[in-house]
């Protein structure tokens, strides 16, 4: 294994953990704010160049990582706006080139924050899983959030993304048994997403006594970093979310904000976030 | 090799939040599968309430008509609800009471799942939820018309091209909310394991039945075996009947307006289609280079899907299925002859495996048999056979009907 | 008794120049009768062509619901083409070849029977022609559809009131002319004698089947069975399997909209009907005091006939058989009850006989058990039951396919 | 049995065979013209008062019975044009009382024909049989014609029929056997009915070699006289008859005749056809 760019670390229980390139940046910028954010777009919606302008603004305004996704035409575990945005991307002609060259560029042009590429396991199998990982990280990807690529379906996903110091991101849900939970933290990397809830993406939730008890499961389960969301749209969610989780993430809020008022807006609402 | 694989293809490529639901169903499933008690009671269902065993009709006018092997047909258009999608929906409701669950959803195209299901959800006194794309639910009205009588939601799809593979995405979303209490009726032997492999064994009633009764009456195994393949249910139904003997197994896609126009559905024949991983399996996709479905087309709504099942994949990858296509035009030939000559009404997607039927059946040995597996019946077809004869009684029918509406 | 008669009731009332036509149809019919090898025969016939037996479905549902007596389904939907009138075609085709002949003509209200001829006739290979009244070729006309795919001419009848008895005459009229290759292909035990023994004889296998059946499941013989009433076939059909047993029979008319309104088809429950004699038999008919036939009314196509079997009026007259009516409002709530809580669809002639059952089963005893017969299946009737219902999306899918068809 | 108006007559084969009212009154006829004529209408079609006027002008122009259809709603055993009289009749009102009332009148304005009344059995069931034959015989019917009640089932309408002197017409036809044909003319009275052909009533037939052949059986088992009729519209078709039968009938023709010209052209028809 060619461990590129992959951190010593050490767990709580004393045991030596590897940590890869993104884990090591968030945990510094960790040392600087309580709390970061992951936004969410997808490419080609409504165009690449409203893309820009909004990976642009968010890359300005202080958000840590950002998920671009690689839209796909069976996008199974997304909700109704992110679905239509999928289809609408794609009817555009977006291509999967197109989406590497965007990201290549983007990538340059805002090196302040962790890109990572969101798709469905159809573009990567496609593309050819060694030859998807490598261009990625070629172009300065940090990382893939696949949701319907299970542990047990990924394991050469997973080598061969972290032979490239690649985080192949894992899910927690709160339908996951503690075990469960064990068993995928120690095959993620980078951080662990946290399925707020049942269902798919775009719903608004309360930050119930479930979902707190759900939070302290995720954190008892894994040392790795938590990214969680839930309808995120407030300062106050993120407040509350401080000290809980280690990153916020915004996911069909931009896209509606973006559909409603405009690319322009994006800055203004990244900074009342925080 | 791995659980839920065929060689190359299947697999469970779920969800991170349905994985302890699939872990549940596989217990369940193979709790089920190990024990006798149920395939007993599935067998004591299936002829209460659905008259299994179908017959194997012995085609005399067909055989002499092409004048070569003894064709034989398996009935399945006479389940209850006219199609072998009943074997399915009714195995599974069983499981769904095993687990205790309370609520069912399933995806329909051609609506006949979608019927089957809601028939078993009633008489297990399920609630139900059916997705079917909006394409789908407008061209297939009667069926939508039944699933609600029968007590079931049917919900329109406005996803995607809004049709099968769209509503199985939806269905995934409603199941990612409720998997509590919801078991997901797939309706074909394709997704994520265990349903392929759970599938075929609800549907190995098919070729169970037929490999007795070919015995019975043509007194040896028959020659060819043939079945239309769209998911691949009834396909793999009859096919496993036959699969260790000498039998040769012709799988019939949907040509479509044929293999070179790009309106079709043959994932196997022909060479649109490519490995792929979606909607929880790999299998063979019609897709384009960058892994993005692309729009089928078939006269037979239930072909009509870009995926095959990952077990026909492999049977086809390692040539023991053989795969044909038959083009629309065909189809409604083969339907002509069909209720000419024998007085069956055989599914537009049955009809696909007749046509390659009597393609071949002029060339074999009046010694040989052949057993076509007529999957369904074609009186739900009326709108779409109609409309393909251009039937002009039809249409006045249709208009007059609707000229009583606009009043 | 004089051949042909059931106590007062029944006779051969046909024009002299059939006299011959009858006495060979009698000497075949019998001949057949006298062979067990034809029983036999048509055994292996409805076995291998058409699913029977066909199920008895205990209805737990429908038992839990009403909380009395145990309910059981005969289901003659499972046949061939969805009804039992599939048993008496195949019959008579059966000794049509042992006639020799090679032309069959039937007549058809509903249509059910026209489809069930033209599917034997096809399997046969007879030639075929369907008379069926014009206001019955416009209201029925998916039916009308099938038969001409299935190489039936349908010939629509313009006399009288363009229905089912007109079609009947009209039938007569052609084989009047054509006796010497042709065999009328009565639809019901009705018309002169052979017709309503043999349909009867061919019938009986509905009884047979369900004797054996209901004593294997419920150990002893029913309390009550339940059959609609058109002509009656569906009704002896099941009935004689209990005629000789302490069971009661309860066969269930056309009450349209209420026996007081004079729009139904009630031969013997209400008063409006009187013995006559026409179509070749006595029976109990609905005519005015002149002996003119008067008009019928029932949403259910198939009981809309202005006679009964005179093996019916016998039963009737004897206290054997009770009759009762079912109003077209009481149909349609029995038949959404029993899709949503059985999931299986009946005709809405069958309805009848559900409307009925569900009102004497609550205070029955749960030790007794009731066998209802489900003499066709209901997806046929979607014209008319969606209208019934008033479905709105019915009405845009008509109204939109109708557009298509225009354009 | 009480034999009013019956005769005896002599077989050929020196039996005596009781000759009724009708059959007599034919025999007196055939004494002077070597071939009668008999008419049909429908009663009511198109209305009572055309009836009238065409039965006075069959009356005057030598037609020796008219057979008066009594409408029925089912009637089998007739032609298109004969069934929609039927209807048409009905629709209009016409019931029984009124055919029986219509009939007394003309029976009594035209003596110089027989009257008979043709219908179908449920209509002399539903009256009553007794009645029925009881109310023709006092109003002066001479018989019936009754298609679809063949003799077994008519056994009480013969006996009493012919206990009022009634003819109870019986029916030949090309498909009854020889012996069949004899057992039905042991039972008939009056004349027998020959029908020509298979089929209904209203087609044109050629006399071609079976129809004479036809008639050659029916001459042969019986010695009531026969009446036949095959679409007759000339002189010549019934000149053809002569000598082998006694009696054209005249279906269809007259009432399409009426139909198409008015009930004035009756006079001429007949006149030609003699
Ligand atoms: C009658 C019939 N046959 C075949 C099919 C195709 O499915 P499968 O290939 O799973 O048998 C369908 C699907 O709706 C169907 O309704
Ligand atoms: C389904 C069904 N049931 C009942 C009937 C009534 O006929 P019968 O009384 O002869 O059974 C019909 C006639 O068309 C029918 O189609």
């Amino acid at each position: 294994m060619v461990n590129v760019g992959v951190n010593k670390i050490a767990t709580q229980a004393g045991n030596i953990r590897l940590m890869n390139n993104l884990e090591a940046d968030l945990r510094d910028r960790l040392n600087k704010k309580p709390i970061l954010l992951m936004t969410h777009l997808v490419l080609g919606y409504p165009s690449l160049d409203t893309n820009y302008e909004v990976i642009r603004q968010m890359a300005e305004n202080g958000v840590d990582c950002i998920e671009m996704q690689i839209p796909f035409s069976e996008p199974m575990a997304d909700g109704p706006i992110i679905v239509a945005a999928n289809q609408k991307s794609l009817s555009k002609g977006i291509t999967v080139e197109d989406s590497f060259q965007f990201a290549e560029r983007v990538i340059k042009e805002f090196p302040q924050v962790n890109f990572l590429f969101m798709t469905y396991y159809n573009i990567v199998f496609r593309y050819g899983e060694e030859r998807f990982i490598k261009r990625s990280t070629d172009i300065g990807i940090k990382g893939f959030i696949v949701p319907d690529l299970p542990p047990e379906e990924g394991e050469t996903y997973i080598r061969i993304s972290k032979e490239h110091g690649m985080a192949p991101i894992q899910f927690f849900t709160p339908t996951s048994s503690d075990e469960r939970m064990r068993e995928v933290a120690a095959i993620g990397g980078g951080f662990i997403y946290c399925v707020a809830r049942r269902g798919v993406t775009g719903t608004k939730l309360e930050l119930d006594t479930d979902l707190v008890q759900y939070l302290q499961r995720c954190r008892a389960a894994t040392e790795l970093p938590l990214a969680v969301g839930f309808g995120i749209s407030s300062r106050e969610d993120i407040q509350m979310l401080t000290g809980k989780v280690e990153m916020a993430v915004i996911g069909t809020a931009t896209i509606r904000l973006v559909d409603e008022k405009g690319a322009d807006k994006v800055a203004s609402f990244m900074k009342k976030l925080q | 090799m791995k659980k839920g694989y065929f060689g190359q293809w299947g697999g469970m490529f779920v969800p991170e939040i349905l994985h302890e639901t699939f872990m549940q169903l596989i217990e369940a499933y193979e709790a089920a599968r190990a024990d006798s008690t149920f395939w007993q009671e599935y067998l004591e269902v299936m002829a209460n309430y659905s008259a299994r065993p179908t017959p194997l009709t012995y085609a005399h006018n067909l055989t002499k008509h092409f004048g070569g092997a003894q064709i034989y047909i398996k009935r399945e258009d006479l389940n209850q609800t006219g199609a072998h999608k009943a074997n399915n929906v009714m195995g599974q409701g069983l499981l769904v009471k095993r687990m205790g669950k309370k609520r069912v959803i399933a995806e329909t195209g051609a609506g006949q799942h979608g019927v089957a299901t809601a028939t078993m959800a009633a008489r297990f006194g399920f609630e139900c939820v059916v997705y079917m794309g909006e394409e789908d639910v407008i061209r297939q009205r009667p069926n939508v018309f039944w699933m609600e009588k029968l007590g079931a939601k049917v919900v329109p799809v406005r996803d995607g091209a809004r049709t099968l593979k769209d509503a199985i995405n939806e269905a995934f979303r409603d199941w990612v909310t409720l998997m509590d209490s919801t078991h997901y009726v797939l309706g074909t032997v394709c997704g994520p394991h265990p349903f392929p492999e759970m599938v075929a064994w609800f549907q190995s009633i098919i070729g169970q039945e037929a490999r007795r009764q070919i015995i019975d009456q043509h007194g040896k195994m028959p020659a060819r075996v043939y079945a239309c393949v769209g998911g691949g249910s009834n396909a793999i139904g009859v096919f496993q009947g036959f699969l260790d003997e000498d039998v040769e197994l012709v799988g019939v896609e949907a040509g479509g307006k044929g293999l070179d126009t790009g309106q079709h559905a043959s994932r196997m024949k022909g060479d649109r289609a490519a490995p792929g991983v979606t909607q929880g399996y790999k299998t063979m996709f019609l897709q384009n280079k960058d892994g993005q479905m692309i729009d089928t087309h078939s006269i037979a709504a239930g072909l009509d899907y870009v995926g095959i099942s990952p077990i026909l994949a492999d049977l086809g990858e390692k040539g023991r299925v053989r795969f044909e296509a038959a083009t629309d035009t065909e189809v409604l030939d083969a339907l002509t002859l069909t209720m000419r000559t024998e007085g069956v009404i055989p599914a537009l997607e049955s009809s696909h495996a007749f046509v390659q039927a009597f393609k071949e059946a002029p060339n074999m040995s009046p010694d040989e048999a052949i057993i076509i597996n007529m999957s369904g019946r074609g009186d739900k077809d009326i709108f779409t056979i109609a409309k393909a004869y251009d039937d002009p009684s039809w249409k006045e029918f249709i208009i007059s009907q609707a000229d009583g509406f606009r009043k």
